[in-house]
């Protein structure tokens, strides 16, 4: 259905080029729930920014590859094709919900809106669908509460009525950029259960960003872990917890405390986040990596199959000189 | 909302009375006596004159019977205008520097925002940056510079007759535009700075995110939130125009209360001078109330929580 | 992980690297900004000009020339002559400094009451922060005009026969008795807002958690306000006065428009437009170049105030 | 080291009072990590600022090794303000942008002892620099200059240079990347090991406190509903709160 290949989005500062996306592909199924795993500064966000050209341009600029939706390309697409694509056959949610609805707009004004654009229905007809997709994700007493402002709803409330905003039309993709990052862990819950039902009902394919593999584990079929604006490896979700095949996810895994025995020091990387600016001519995580050698630092590594559906982008792993999981 | 317009109005009562007493005792102050003309005027008649107009009372009673003229709405007579009192001369002259004010505020609202958004919108390039020297312009040009230039144009392109007071409604264009270009250019900056605040906010994305065109999410999420700032200027700007109206009357020739409230000052003639303050006073309070109420309609939040 | 037990000192104090505090980080981009250095450099053109410039040679403002009245800019009035036959050129310059020095000390008289004012309210808070600030609402509403209007008309006459004032006169006009009251008028008037933005940077600093650090450290309240919340908020202040003093100067001209600023034969930029608008049909030049002078001020001091803050504001700086 | 009894700081807004803290009792032995979780908005915070005496509370008491805290006067308080020092969480508002890390540190270090000066005091600062894996070399840079973790290293050198008897970590890590987390959180465990330091850790994370921390106290809405060792808390948990917190972690799935 959702087709990405080579995305590259660099942004022209005055400090130099970052190369926030440097080369990205990933596909995405009809109803497949896949996860875009990386820390801060690794590109996943900007990555499906991108795909709906919702980057500052300046100074963002989309420098190639392609992000083809059942044929049509989004990254080359015009402003009001792509205006047809948001909201309708794409739509998202976002982290902070506190921020992500306009204080200055009731709830309903905010819901009808994807429909009077898409659906051409008049007030009364989107107002109905409105108060609909308010109960079903489960706001007590919808036909009230939807004129009232959004600074009247709680952070778990109001990460519920985006849900609802961006399912109203049934879009066929669902972005959801760290949905529960700002939500307190019992809320969290209950949005992510609430995430999975509406996928089940509506069928629709959902991408999620986080930077908690717990969360990722629990929600999605397939991931893809990102490091400094590249995709080191995407593996299916059981595999990538039982058989890591790149240091940086083996590292990650054995740093969540979660998984830890009590007493036993947290395996830790070392170093600081790479500088997106530097280009790197071998692999960018070789400098923090235990396993790094000199040929890592000289070949760039590319994707490779290191099983069914599980591809790494380790040199070292592709020719097989080390196991992560002995 | 009730609760709040009532706090609001109780404010405005104390800030209009302190107003009136810092005045009162300022004139009190100031040395010098209405009645010192170039010729000398012997004593006794200096002190028959003061006793009739009861400035000889102890301060304080002045100060009573003032305070209470005040509050039955009549300032007795005027000294400097003799024959007229205080309430007929407001009456003549009011107007007219209302209308200057309004006609200014109305242009620079009508200029301001409008460039205000469309530089916003257009930010860091050639329209962005032109627009604003403009509005540069308009803020480093004082007002009895343009008022002049622009009349000297406007007969030039033979649109406007020249000076004076023919009919009404075309009178008001030149001193309007004039104030207007002036305090147009303050909201251009402030709509400008407002806009570019809400255009960075998240529910800016959220809008976009939903497939709504460009210039709805300007107009219809984004300007509520720009204005605020500028709506929060609208009170002070009252205040403010209206020391702009004073300079309109002297470069155009209108007869208007600046004229009166100068001459009223520089001859200490203290009811006049009162009644102007009360005047003006009321004025900014009525807009400053007016302000308030459009930006608790503008920003829920701000009155629910109305701020200490 | 380094053994914290360590006795030899590895510090070797000579290693140590020179960081870029954020005032010189702010003046590297200010340098890179243009516009805002073409401005600061034609203000302190034009400052030098009119202090300095009067010691090459120009004629002494108040001389009349008789037989050269209203001539348009010619050989010795390089800026041609007024009604009265006194050199253009020479009245800008003396008027400039009396226009200029009525910006800085207004905008300095402002700059203390409005940073003292709005710090005591921003970091005390409670009531006192709600009465304060509601008299600084009472002073807003204050039609300000009228205030100085009142203050210039009626105490002018007052000063004047102030002996002391009259000895210090000669010493520098700084001491005439007009210029004295419309520094303490518009200084009076222009610090509300200066209090205001003082007041709301130092309430959103107190929240800062560096804050409470040093309140947890044990630290004098003195050296909080002084070391912690004062160099944190001296970005908008500079920022501000630089949009002060424009705005100060305008309101000295309008007041000299009025005829109640500087009264002759001392000149100001305002009083000079004055009368050069009222003869602006027959000889132009009379408005052109003061009004000239003035814009141009205020041109660039607006555009370095912009700079400054482009400079200073932390957000612009990451992006 | 430390016990609180009955602790209640409530505040007054719009007409209600609200009971922030609402009789806590905790106690802390030297050289033990007590683990404080509960959610957004439970009042952890304030029991904190309460301790550290940046808020009056409004009734109970905290002794610190025996001495009672909530009696003192205010000159007394600010003596005894140094043997208890925090962390805070927002790695970018915890340390003040126009001071060099030298300042910052020298400021707090001459608290402890006012005669340092000159390069003693620079040595000083490399080894307490140091001591929390810093190069002393960038003593001379601003805030800005570093990354988040770096600057946290930098808040908890602040708060190791008045040697205090008793630090709170209010939510140290919650602002990091898990990698960088990791780093700060073994740092926490070798100090309070190294120098015998006794540490009240603060997290809505459980699983973060529980590797952490010797024991857990769970809060909910000001009170203390859950006390316990860690492994206690996290396998046999009583309160159904606990337990609802416990299933609502996302774990793993082997």
């Amino acid at each position: 259905m959702l087709q990405v290949e080579d995305l590259k989005t660099y942004f022209h500062t005055r400090d130099g080029i970052v190369r926030a996306v440097d080369g990205v592909s990933f596909s995405l199924e009809k109803g497949q729930t896949i996860g875009i795993v990386g820390e801060s500064g690794s590109g996943k966000s900007v990555t499906c920014y991108s795909l709906l050209g919702l980057i500052p341009m300046p100074p963002g600029k989309i420098e190639g590859g392609t992000a083809k939706l059942d044929g049509l390309d989004l990254l080359q697409a015009s402003e009001k094709e792509l205006r047809k694509v948001r909201g309708k056959r794409i739509s998202m949610i976002f982290q902070d919900p506190m921020t992500s609805l306009n204080p200055y707009l009731r709830i309903s004004t905010q819901l009808i809106e994807p429909l009077l654009i898409h659906e051409g229905l008049d007030k009364k007809a989107a107002m109905a669908r409105a108060i609909e997709s308010l109960e079903e994700v489960g706001i007590p007493d919808a036909s009230l509460r939807i004129r009232s402002y959004p600074h009247e709803f709680s952070g778990g409330m109001r990460q519920r009525v985006m849900i609802a905003m961006a399912l109203i039309t049934k879009p066929e993709i669902l972005i959801a950029d760290e949905p529960t990052t700002a939500l307190d862990v019992t809320v969290q819950k209950e949005v992510l259960d609430l995430i999975k039902d509406r996928q089940r009902t509506l069928g629709t394919a959902v991408i999620f960003i986080t930077h908690d593999l717990a969360v990722v584990s629990n929600v999605c079929d397939h991931v893809h872990v990102m490091y400094a604006g590249k995709v080191v490896e995407s593996a299916p979700t059981n595999r990538l917890f039982t058989h890591a095949e790149h240091p940086y996810t083996k590292a990650l895994q054995r740093s969540i405390p979660a998984l830890q025995k009590k007493g036993e020091p947290l395996y830790t990387i070392e170093g600081l986040p790479p500088d997106l600016t530097k280009p790197v001519a071998g692999c960018s995580f070789a400098d923090r990596c235990d396993f790094a050698e000199a040929s890592c630092r000289e070949t760039a590594p590319v994707l490779k199959e290191a099983a069914a559906g599980h591809e790494t982008a380790c040199l070292r792993r592709q020719s097989g000189e080390i196991d992560l999981n002995s | 909302m009730a609760r709040f317009i009532i706090s609001r109005f109780l404010q405005a009562i104390l800030v209009l009375f302190s107003v009136l007493t810092i005045t009162f005792f300022l004139t009190r102050l100031a040395p010098g006596n209405p009645f010192q003309e170039d010729k000398a005027i012997p004593k006794h008649i200096l002190a028959k004159m003061d006793a009739y107009w009861g400035r000889d009372q102890p301060v304080m009673v002045q100060y009573g019977k003032q305070m209470w003229n005040f509050a039955t709405l009549n300032f007795g007579p005027s000294f400097g205008n003799k024959g007229f009192t205080v309430n007929e001369v407001i009456s003549m002259a009011f107007p007219v520097s209302f209308m200057i004010g309004l006609s200014g505020l109305l242009f620079a609202l009508a200029i301001g925002i409008p460039i205000g958004i469309l530089s916003a919108v257009k930010r860091n390039t050639g329209v962005d940056y032109s627009l604003m020297s403009f509005a540069l312009v308009g803020i480093c040009l004082p007002t009895f510079v343009i008022g002049p230039l622009l009349s000297i144009a406007m007969i030039k392109l033979g649109w406007l007759p020249a000076l004076g007071w023919e009919t009404p409604w075309v009178n008001w264009i030149l001193p309007g535009l004039t104030l207007g270009l002036f305090y147009g250019a303050y909201f251009a900056r402030l709509t400008r700075a407002g806009m570019l605040e809400t255009l960075s906010q998240d529910y800016i994305r959220t809008a976009r995110s939903k497939g709504v065109s460009e210039t709805r999410v300007v107009l219809g999420h984004a300007l509520k939130g720009g204005l605020v700032p500028v709506v929060g200027f609208v009170g002070p700007a009252v205040a403010a125009l209206i020391g702009g109206s004073f300079v309109m009357e002297s470069v155009f020739q209108l007869p208007g209360l600046g004229t009166h409230f100068i001459r009223a000052v520089t001859n200490r003639d203290t009811p006049l001078l009162l009644g102007c303050v009360a005047t003006f006073g009321v004025l900014i309070l009525i807009t400053n109330f007016l302000s308030d109420i459009l930006l608790a309609w503008l920003n829920p939040r701000h009155q629910s929580a109305s701020d200490a | 992980m380094p053994n914290p037990a360590m006795d030899t000192p590895t510090t070797r104090l000579e290693e140590i690297e020179q960081g870029t505090s954020l005032g010189k980080d702010a003046w590297l981009r200010l340098k890179k900004n243009k516009l805002a250095m073409a401005s600061l450099f034609i203000f302190v053109f034009i400052v030098l000009l009119c202090f300095i410039g009067p010691f090459f040679g120009v004629q002494h403002p108040t001389t009349t020339h008789l037989d050269a009245k209203s001539q348009p800019p010619s050989k010795d009035f390089l800026l041609g002559s007024e009604h009265l036959g006194r050199d253009i050129l020479s009245r800008i310059l003396y008027g400039g400094q009396v226009s200029l020095i009525v910006g800085f000390i207004a905008t300095f008289v402002s700059l203390i009451i409005g940073v003292s004012y709005g710090a005591v309210a921003g970091y005390i808070g409670g009531r006192t922060d709600v009465i304060m600030m509601r008299i600084v609402d009472v002073l807003y509403a204050l039609p300000f005009m009228l205030i100085v209007i009142i203050l210039t008309a009626s105490f002018s006459e007052a000063l004047q026969d102030i002996e002391f004032l009259h000895a210090m006169k000669e010493k520098s006009i700084v001491f005439e008795p007009d210029l004295l009251l419309l520094f303490f008028a518009i200084g009076f008037v222009e610090w509300l807002t200066m209090a205001r933005i003082v007041r709301s940077q130092i309430i959103t600093l107190k929240k800062q958690e560096f804050v409470d650090a040093a309140v947890s450290l044990g630290l004098s309240h003195k050296r909080i306000i002084f070391r912690h919340l004062i160099p944190n908020v001296f970005g908008s202040i500079i920022v501000y006065t630089t949009l002060t003093v424009p705005s100060v100067m305008r309101l000295e001209a309008v007041l000299s428009f009025l005829g109640l600023g500087v009264k002759p034969p001392n000149s100001s930029w305002g009083s000079l437009i004055k009368e050069g608008a009222d003869r602006m049909y027959s000889d132009p030049w009379l408005l052109v170049f003061p009004a000239l002078f003035f814009s141009l001020t205020i041109f660039s001091l607006n555009f370095l105030g912009d700079g400054l803050r482009d400079a200073l504001d932390p957000k612009t700086s990451k992006d | 080291m430390l016990r609180i009894e009955n602790l209640c700081t409530y505040f007054h807004a719009k007409g209600q009072t609200i009971k922030a803290v609402d009789g806590v009792s905790l106690e802390v032995s030297r050289g033990e990590i007590l683990g404080l979780v509960g959610e957004s908005g439970c009042g952890k915070s304030t029991l904190s600022r309460t301790v550290m005496q940046l808020i009056p509370p409004t009734s109970g008491k905290i002794f610190l090794e025996d001495r009672d805290l909530s009696g003192l006067t205010p000159k007394e308080v600010r003596d005894e303000r140094l043997n208890f020092q925090m962390v805070f969480q927002d790695p970018y508002a915890s340390l003040n942008p126009r001071m060099t890390v030298f300042s910052t540190l020298a400021e707090a270090l001459k608290r402890r002892h006012p005669n340092f000066a000159g390069d003693e005091l620079s040595i000083k600062v490399g080894e307490l620099m140091e001591k929390v894996g810093l190069a002393p070399r960038f003593m001379k840079k601003y805030p800005h200059e570093f990354s988040g973790g770096q600057r946290q290293r930098i808040a908890i050198a602040r708060a190791l240079a008045p040697e205090p008897k008793l630090i709170i970590a209010d939510e140290p890590v919650s602002a990091l990347d898990v990698s960088i987390q990791s780093q700060i959180l073994n740092l926490l465990t070798n100090l309070v090991k190294d120098l015998n330091l006794t540490m009240i850790f603060i997290s809505h994370d459980l699983s973060v406190v529980h590797y952490i921390a010797d024991k857990i106290a769970v809060m909910q809405r000001g009170k203390i509903v859950e006390k316990g060792t860690a492994d206690e808390v996290m396998e046999q948990a009583q309160h159904d709160y606990t337990k609802t917190l416990l299933s609502a972690i996302p774990h793993v799935t082997r």
